[in-house]
């Protein structure tokens, strides 16, 4: 080939690189994740409208009275204005308290930096069976058993260290020269988290508060063991339903399941709308 | 911080306003009951402002009643729950002893409980009332399609299932009714020495579990993954009760068509749920709470839980007769009215084991029979 | 609440402003020192520009007075009040950064805006005085970028406007025109040297080019190695250098080891030998220098003459010659050996024979160091 | 504030120092007001962690029947069944935690890129986690059964039935499904804040787009990576309700959780599951310690190359 | 694996480098271009500085030729290859960027061994030619630190050897001298000559310092806007700009609005007049022009002589006197109110009158063009 065949011919708009062996590994492997994923979210939707489904592709027929049986047999919706009010207040407060804590712990040492880290890190790798009943008593002594409040609480238990953690490799990343600039520039503490630091650790928080939030969700013990009959969350709802010893029908289970995931998904979409986990802070050109 | 076991035994006091009920479902009795217990608070709303209902895994309720009384601010009046719940909460003082301290405000159980039945309350030792009864089984469940006489006996099934490994199971008995009758009607129809002590008089039923266990490829960890696998073909034969094998049928879970078989020599052993009242409660919320308990076991309201597929009810004059329509509708369509009322009928009855008992047979099975499977 | 207060304090406050000094300074990292007992002081109009080689502590000496990083020893004080503890948010500097630690996630102009709205100016206000920096450092068209979207220079710009728009009293820049071309650079100088004289700003100034320090500073500071090494006029500084250190930083880049010959009646002229090279010199009395005492010999290329038949004459080859536009630099060797960099508007070829001399005044003696002919790091 | 404190200097300097404020020896050492922002994190802590846990910790030495103080612990140890559990622990949760992290972060690398549907990509991977492994379980059991989706697709395609559930593999995968998107999030924050013009030097050096990956990309990502790493582990230390669901809890998924729950609520015997718990404790703390002390040795620090 | 093979092959292979070339490259960063069109060659064993004002996309240039950015449009060519899909890691270039972009952690060693490493260089070898760069920019005491541990100056001497370790054939240096004092920055300069005439390199080098670039390049390269603006010598460069907008950026500091007035018989002499300054200056005869055309004229500072009773006389007022060592710099007004720059060794005090000349051949006249005095930025 000559320099004029290749110089005629149409100028490359960018440069496409050939996938990498890597790469398509990476892709195959969440093809697969993914695929899984919405198998299992599309079985248990599916279940949940079935009359009878015993094995093979499809069920026996379709119906949605299971939807009517579990949202008044169970006091789902109560359970859901719950789990609502508990996942915000935990996330909001575990993050208000766990990234100026995490940001510390990143950027100082301090003396007694290792007892906190300690701290911080016992309540995430202990069972919270092991500690549950205690917590919860302690509530109850304070007079704020089956409160929300205690909900709160409780879960702040693990998730707060759970923020901590997540957070400090994040403020690594971070120039300390940026932060000096803003202190210089007259920003006090509150200003210096308000306008430089929580913007930029904002992937960091997004991760962290998704992740507490699926904690607070998911967490049964803590919250079962302090909340009452009109504080209890979805989940508390959900596994008392599943762990029925008369056996529930599937397709109500799923029903519930789904009407939890709806929330669940809804919640995810509206965060992700707003922040991409990993909106590059810095992204350079390209 | 534990509390004291001081019995100082509280006088019910009648409320001069209504106050709000809380109930602890520890054992899916509000499946059956939860009309009652509405009627009852549409029926005194001077006692009654409202009820609200937890449900929790029964070995939790345990634990949830604790916290509140360790903190002095109880606010369950009513815990539901099997004689593992019941158990659990006599022997950590959590409830209080109903009987014989409070018979005066509750109906003579003589007058409403069978012979099975009152074996059954007998065991509580007082701390409950039974408000819900089921001979429960052990019922052998298949598909006609594909098998037309099921085992009879135990050595029967056992030659099945090793001619057709993985085809059968049951239910870890911690977490499953029908598990732990099956097990639990072993001894009598193995002959084993004390069917009541699992730790040295039941030699033979573990021989015979650790025998079987050999054809088993997993225990299911409940009764509803079992039925599920059962319902899709993938076992041929499990040990069932009666409850499930109705509520299988209506929720789809089973073919209709499935069926249900007898032993030879059938051991019924019984099950049922308690009322227990927490320690720790006020006078007013006692007063109320009893008279609940008196309400549950009403006539009129003891014959609305046929139709949630009870056969027999904690009343022992209620007949099936006396059900509503859509209970009598219930029991025509899933309550294998040819098979159950003789069914029920032959057989011997059995008070199922103590709950510390249980607790121990339990952990035997796991280390004696589960632990080996698939090994 | 509180930080209302604060901040607003912050910038207002105060507005008398005296002088800045650091008094007996050290800072340490680790085991090294970046400062050692630095005295510094920055008067009311001043602008003082710092001097000295890389890493002699120059950004350090700025972090320590903006609050940035604690002292080790030695303290700060602003018109008699000491304020080392005063935490940087309440000093109220403006400062450009080496590395311009621009807000990355913050537009140009929300970056120029930032401490105007931590100093709680109405918005209008603020965009006002934003828009008059940028316009100041010609980037009003690029305000609503994103500094990673920008050319250094645009980024160095944006410190620079960001620092002024708060309209601090006093300035700590470093190097902040280092990424500029020349005629902006040019430009850029002129504004902020309009800046200074029009609304009184006390500058203290980190800079590595001379020219900049010679126009722009009222008093230049070398440092070396974290130790002031001479403080004074831009001509004092230029002419008098305290030290050979000063002199091979201020240009005089033909630092030539030699020997004295003999002191003269006079203290301040001496001769000295170095190979071929017999040279008349000026040493500072001071210095107590004697026959035979080791010196180091400072000339500016610019102060070789070629062809000057007087003092201190000798035949020299051009072995490279460099055109630097309306100049050539030239380095010459003479025939022992010495290598002698001059600047000459007259032709020269390389390979030429010239003669070199240099006028007596202009070539300064100072007492040998231990330390080479370039001033090195600071720990090098 | 200036507390002008005491002169810390030797009497051998010569001129008398003006002394040094105890704010500035402080703040040299990392103390000074802002530490007060950790406050609420370790008071909240604090009150709500400490006083169960060393409850926890007390009456693990004070066995039910009595008498001997580390019973509870000599019976774990004593007892084959038990003790075999911690094996299995981490025979389930170093597996998850590693392929988890594996797997994560080539994924997580590549959402710094914009291409299009990232969103969804990261909506969808995100799911098992929103939906807790209850949930994931309670879906398994249909996918994965004998006659569910995989199977019949696999018996579809000429593969053999498999046994996906109710084994190692049951609560594997659903313990991965979770931990997976567990350190996605994590991680995807993480490789974001890596400079990009780091990684073009490497380039212009010469290195291949592996070896931008491994040298440059992996060691700035590696606090993170453990962090992800060790928060996976520890979440899958503690699997319970799918090894309950879709495991084999009698044997093969007979992970630690399982003797302190059935302890603690089955058998109301608190002081035995409490002292599981501090062995199980004790054993993360080993672990977590190893590899909090890598992270320590390792670069942490700005993701950042320089000017700009 | 199939890493060593891509790696080895990159640094040795096509070891007779012949030519690199940019040819009609454009470079679209969303709507705004940061080059259009641009053609730029670098032939074996040149230095090319490329000049232009801040933004105007040198350092875009210099990513697209490291394959860091794709092209818009154009291409790359090497030795009559297309190279532009060829990614940056096969092109084995060195580069210094201006934002140094060095490992943050890595320490200065292992920084500086990077891309040896990468090219599977034996441990031992890989040493001691990392020592060797660090000897070169005297920073091998400070082999141990990380670069966060560094000051700007060190950190810009370190992306230096990182990219000289690999002795590649081709380098691109942004800026590398930047963040260097002046005695630092003509040593390195002086290295980086040696290195470059020794090691036969062909450099591309972006720089803002016009001496830097003189005393370099064997060519010199304007850019303007993203465009080529004007490619030659740097005699020809510094001696007879393109346009103005070149004279701008080459030290002509005085760019006086003017409108011709006369035409000589030689159509390089042309006479202007700008208020009360008539001047006789030199015009390329391309340009056309004719009485009446609207023109720049730029003057050098430099080339202004005061007290010339030559032509081009013109009394002015010297306002302000800027002391710049050897020489003053001054701004002076004619009596119309016409600035002009100059400078002179004399002492002149401000306030002083002064009559002020420039040579013919060194008044140069360009036709008027939109732009304002000082080359602004591209999309300025
Ligand atoms: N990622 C980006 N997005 C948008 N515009 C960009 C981006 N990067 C650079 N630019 C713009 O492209 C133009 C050229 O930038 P470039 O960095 O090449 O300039 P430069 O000549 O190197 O300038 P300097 O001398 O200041 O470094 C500038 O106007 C800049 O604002
Ligand atoms: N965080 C740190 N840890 C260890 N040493 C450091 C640190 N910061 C700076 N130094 C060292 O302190 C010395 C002074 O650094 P400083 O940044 O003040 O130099 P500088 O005068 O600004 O130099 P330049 O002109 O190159 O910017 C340098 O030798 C540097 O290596
Ligand atoms: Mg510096
Ligand atoms: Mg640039």
């Amino acid at each position: 080939m000559t320099t004029a065949d290749i110089a005629a011919g149409p100028p490359p708009r960018t440069r496409r690189e050939r996938p990498t062996l890597t790469a398509v590994i990476t892709w195959v492997a969440a093809g697969c994740f993914v695929a899984v994923i919405l198998g299992v979210l599309a079985s248990v939707v599916v279940q949940s409208f079935a009359t009878t489904w015993r094995g093979g592709w499809w069920p026996a027929g379709l119906t949605a009275t299971w939807y009517g049986r579990a949202w008044s047999s169970t006091g789902m919706s109560q359970a859901l204005a719950n789990t609502a009010q508990a996942g915000v207040a935990v996330v909001v407060i575990a993050l208000l308290a766990g990234v100026p804590a995490g940001y510390l712990l990143a950027r100082r040492a301090f003396p007694g930096r290792s007892v906190v880290m300690l701290l911080m890190l016992l309540p995430i790798i202990l069972p919270p069976m092991t500690y549950a009943v205690q917590l919860a008593a302690l509530m109850y002594r304070v007079g704020l058993g089956g409160s929300m409040t205690a909900v709160v609480l409780v879960n702040l238990v693990p998730t707060l260290p759970l923020v901590v953690l997540i957070m400090v490799p994040f403020v690594e990343q971070i120039s300390p020269e940026v932060e000096n600039a803003a202190r210089v520039f007259g920003a006090n503490n509150l200003r210096l988290f308000s306008r430089v630091l929580v913007p930029l650790l904002l992937p960091g928080m997004l991760a962290a508060g998704i992740l507490v939030l699926v904690r607070t969700l998911g967490a049964f013990e803590l919250t079962f063991f302090v909340s009452a009959a009109d504080t209890q969350t979805l989940v508390v709802a959900l596994f008392g339903a599943i762990s029925d010893p008369g056996g529930v029908p599937g397709p109500l289970t799923a029903a519930m399941a789904v009407t939890y995931m709806l929330v669940a998904v809804l919640g995810l979409a509206v965060s992700l709308r707003f922040v991409t986990p990993s909106q590059a802070i810095r992204q350079r050109h390209r | 911080a534990q509390q004291t076991g001081a019995d100082e035994v509280v006088t019910p006091e009648r409320p001069t306003s209504p106050i709000a009920l809380t109930l602890l479902d520890g054992a899916g009795n509000l499946t059956g009951n939860k009309v009652i217990y509405d009627n009852f608070a549409k029926a005194h709303p001077e006692l009654v402002s409202g009820i609200s209902y937890q449900t929790a895994p029964a070995p939790d309720v345990a634990g949830k009643v604790r916290a509140q009384q360790v903190a002095d601010k109880v606010d369950i009046s009513v815990v539901l729950g099997g004689p593992d719940v019941l158990g659990a909460g006599q022997t950590e003082n959590l409830i209080m002893q109903l009987l014989p301290q409070y018979s005066s405000s509750l109906p003579d159980l003589s007058q409403v409980q069978d012979a099975a039945s009152k074996e059954l309350q007998d065991l509580s030792g007082g701390y409950g009332v039974l408000n819900r009864y089921n001979p429960n089984g052990p019922l052998l469940a298949f598909h006609p399609g594909t098998m037309s006489a099921p085992p009879t006996t135990p050595d029967e099934l056992l030659a099945w299932a090793r001619e057709h490994p993985g085809q059968f199971t049951y239910a870890q008995p911690a977490n499953s009714g029908p598990g732990r009758t099956f097990m639990m009607s072993l001894p009598y129809m193995l002959g084993d020495s004390d069917p009541s002590d699992p730790v040295n008089g039941w030699s033979k039923t573990w021989a015979y579990l650790r025998e079987l266990g050999k054809y088993v490829t997993s225990y299911p960890a409940s009764s509803t993954i079992m039925n599920q696998q059962f319902g899709s073909g993938q076992l041929q034969l499990i040990p069932t009760i009666v409850s499930m094998d109705i509520n299988s049928r209506r929720d789809g879970t089973w073919a209709g068509t499935d069926q249900v078989a007898m032993f030879a020599d059938q051991h019924w052993i019984g099950d049922g749920h308690f009322m227990m009242i927490p320690k720790g409660v006020s006078p007013q919320t006692l007063y109320v709470a009893l008279e609940l308990i008196k309400f549950t076991l009403q006539p009129d309201q003891q014959a609305l839980t046929y139709a949630t597929g009870s056969l027999i009810t904690a009343n022992k004059n209620v007949k099936p007769s006396d059900a509503p329509a859509d209970g009598q509708a219930l029991l025509q369509q899933f309550g294998r009215p040819d098979f159950y009322p003789q069914a029920l009928a032959s057989g011997q009855n059995h008070p199922p084991l103590p709950p510390p008992t249980m607790v121990k047979a339990f952990d035997l099975w796991q280390r004696e029979v589960g632990s080996h499977v698939g090994s | 609440m509180s930080v209302a207060e604060q901040t607003t304090g912050a910038g207002t406050q105060g507005s008398t402003f005296g002088s800045l000094q650091m008094r007996q300074v050290s800072r340490w990292y680790g085991k090294t020192a970046a400062l050692t007992d630095l005295d510094l002081e920055l008067a009311h109009g001043e602008f003082v520009a710092l001097l000295g080689p890389s890493g002699c502590g120059k950004s350090t000496a700025l972090a320590c007075l903006a609050g940035l990083q604690p002292l080790t020893t030695g303290s700060i004080w602003r018109d008699g009040k000491r304020i080392d503890s005063l935490p940087a948010d309440k000093r109220g500097f403006g400062m450009v950064f080496q590395s311009y630690a621009l807000f990355p996630h913050l537009t140009v102009a929300r970056n120029v805006e930032f401490g105007l709205s931590m100093r709680k100016v109405p918005r209008a206000e603020r965009r006002r005085r934003a828009q008059a920096a940028l316009d100041l450092v010609q980037l009003a068209d690029h305000a609503g970028k994103l500094p990673s979207q920008l050319s250094g220079g645009q980024q160095q710009r944006v410190a620079i406007a960001r620092a002024l728009a708060i309209d601090p009293e006093i300035v700590l820049m470093d190097e902040p025109l280092s990424n500029l071309d020349a005629a902006l650079r040019i430009e850029m100088r002129t504004e902020i040297k309009r800046l200074y004289q029009e609304r009184e700003l006390s500058v203290l100034y980190v800079t590595h080019d001379q020219e900049e320090a010679l126009s722009l500073a009222t008093r230049l500071v070398v440092l070396r190695g974290g130790r002031l090494e001479q403080s004074g006029t831009p001509e004092q500084v230029y002419t008098q250098p305290a030290s050979a250190y000063v002199a091979g930083f201020m240009g005089y880049r033909n630092m030539i080891s030699a020997r004295v010959e003999q002191v003269e009646s006079d203290p301040r002229r001496v001769c000295v030998v170095a190979g071929d090279l017999w040279l008349q010199g000026t040493a500072d009395p001071a210095a107590g220098l004697r026959a035979g005492s080791e010196v180091m010999v400072a000339i500016r290329p610019e102060d070789i003459v070629p062809g000057r038949a007087g003092v201190n004459d000798v035949p020299a080859l051009a072995e490279v010659v460099e055109y630097h536009g309306r100049e050539l630099a030239v380095r010459a060797r003479t025939e022992r050996g010495v290598v002698l960099h001059f600047r000459t508007e007259k032709p020269v070829a390389a390979g030429a024979r010239v003669t070199l001399g240099a006028p007596e005044e202009r070539v300064l003696v100072f007492p040998a160091e231990g330390r080479a002919e370039v001033p090195d790091d600071a720990h090098g | 504030m200036t507390l002008t404190a005491e002169p810390g200097t030797p009497a051998t300097t010569a001129p008398p120092r003006p002394p040094q404020p105890l704010r500035h020896r402080l703040a040299e050492r990392g103390v000074d007001w802002t530490l007060l922002l950790i406050l609420p994190a370790v008071l909240i802590i604090g009150a709500l962690f400490v006083y169960p846990f060393l409850y926890g910790l007390s009456i693990s030495f004070q066995p039910l029947e009595g008498g001997d103080p580390l019973a509870n612990y000599t019976d774990f140890f004593g007892d084959p069944y038990l003790r075999d559990s911690i094996w299995k622990t981490l025979r389930l949760a170093v597996p998850v935690a590693v392929l988890s992290v594996a797997a994560a972060a080539p994924l997580a690398f590549r959402m710094r890129r914009d291409f299009p549907g990232r969103r969804i990509v990261t909506l969808v991977v995100l799911l098992p986690l929103t939906f807790g492994s209850v949930l994931i379980a309670q879906g398994m059991t249909q996918v994965f059964s004998p006659t569910g989706w995989t199977n019949l697709l696999l018996t579809s395609l000429g593969v053999p039935q498999q046994q996906f559930i109710y084994n190692y593999t049951g609560t594997f995968i659903a313990t991965t499904l979770v931990s997976i998107p567990f350190a996605f999030v994590m991680l995807m924050g993480f490789f974001g804040g890596i400079d990009r013009s780091i990684e073009d030097a490497a380039a212009t050096l010469g290195a291949s787009r592996a070896a931008r990956f491994w040298r440059i990309i992996m060691p700035l990502a590696v606090p993170g990576l453990i962090t992800a790493f060790t928060l996976c582990l520890v979440e899958a230390f503690a699997v319970f309700p799918s090894a309950i669901l879709v495991g084999q809890p009698d044997n093969a998924t007979h992970v630690l959780t399982l003797p302190i729950y059935q302890a603690a609520s089955q058998r109301s015997d608190y002081p035995a599951a409490a002292a599981i718990a501090v062995v199980m404790t004790v054993l993360e703390l080993v672990i977590l310690g190893v590899l909090m002390l890598l992270r320590n040795r390792l670069y942490r620090g700005p993701a950042t190359g320089g000017k700009g």
